[in-house]
């Protein structure tokens, strides 16, 4: 199981999904009406290093996470 | 040195104890940086989540890219709600000359608004509401979409 | 807001001060410069000569400059010696946005280096040597040559 | 007669001078051996206001004040 957080203000508990890759990750998130018109905006993190590709391969126990945008300071 | 706190910063407490660490380090030149929440929009005060693990992993790339310049950075955030006129924001460059700090402590607070993972929220009228409008999608946004 | 003393200056001690009277007049961005002597070419230290009237008229009218970006300066500087890693010099911005502190400190700092009347000297054995090597002729120099 | 001084590591006493403008000042200074040297580098106050024209006329009181490379900070 691949499990998804979400950070800041993106209120939706942590989702645990069945993915072997981000590619899959995004074909469920996007049935997901409350995080959809989150995807355009987030970056994404695997075990919490940003990527920047979908063909990331993902295992067992991974974590991956979305962020929105952002405003420290 | 990468510090948090819960709610709004001792500024000079901070300034105090950074300055005297680096006090035999011979940095010429020290350039703090403080942000401060100002009376505007009607709002109390603000608050902030702060994803820990990537706010590391970005700083630490931080103080390897200062140390090619024999530099050192440090950072001190809130987390949580800060009040008017409270500071929830230290920067910090230490490097032997001026060029190098005045140079860095420009790039480095603008690439932490950029990139650092802390989302911002206004605190008014007894909520918390997300600062989207002033928020900056990290580079590579919209990957999933 | 310009203030001499005499000897090294207490950083820390005017740093909370500068914080302090500004911490209720809605300036978002801070950004103070501290200047540290360092430790190099075999010096004890160094020693400056101030004309106060002229840096007081340069200080004037960047104070003007300033307030046409609704910001502040303020500047702390030592008269005769300061030792080595003791400080002789905090210059800072306060504005609203920052933006325009990040730069304004880095033009108010190198204005100050180009055109301040200030007259640095090497401690160097017992000696007080004039730092010409190191000093800029103020614009307009060579008028009675 | 008009104050001429000399500020920072000039180590020059204050000279009286009888001068019209700066003109004058400048003939009479060019005449000195230990002040010559600094002239090519040094910037000009009239009554602590710098000056970039040799025309300023001056009155019996006002003082010229020669201002050597500066290093602040």
């Amino acid at each position: 199981m691949i499990k998804v957080e979400f950070l800041g203000p993106i209120s939706k508990p942590t989702m645990e999904l069945e993915a072997s890759n981000l590619k899959d990750i995004s074909e469920i998130l996007k049935q997901d009406d409350e995080v959809k018109e989150w995807l355009e905006t987030c970056a994404v993190a695997v075990n919490d290093t940003l990527v920047s590709s979908l063909d990331v391969k993902l295992q067992n126990g991974d974590k991956v996470s979305l962020l929105p945008p952002v405003c420290g300071g | 040195m990468l510090e948090l706190y819960d709610g709004a910063l001792d500024v000079s407490a901070i300034f105090d104890k950074w300055y005297k660490e680096e006090s035999k380090s011979n940095y010429g030149a020290f350039i703090p940086f403080v942000g401060t929440i100002r009376d505007e929009d009607s709002i109390d005060g603000l608050s902030f989540d702060v994803y820990e693990p990537i706010l590391e992993s970005w700083f630490n790339k931080w103080q390897e890219k200062a140390k090619e310049s024999n530099a050192i950075v440090k950072m001190a955030h809130s987390k949580g709600d800060v009040l008017l006129h409270e500071s929830s924001y230290i920067a910090a460059v230490f490097s032997p000359k001026r060029r190098v700090a005045l140079e860095m402590i420009d790039e480095f607070v603008e690439d932490f608004k950029a990139s650092a993972p802390i989302w911002k929220y206004d605190l008014k009228d007894g909520k918390r509401v997300y600062a989207s409008e002033r928020s900056t999608a990290i580079k590579g946004s919209g990957l999933l979409a």
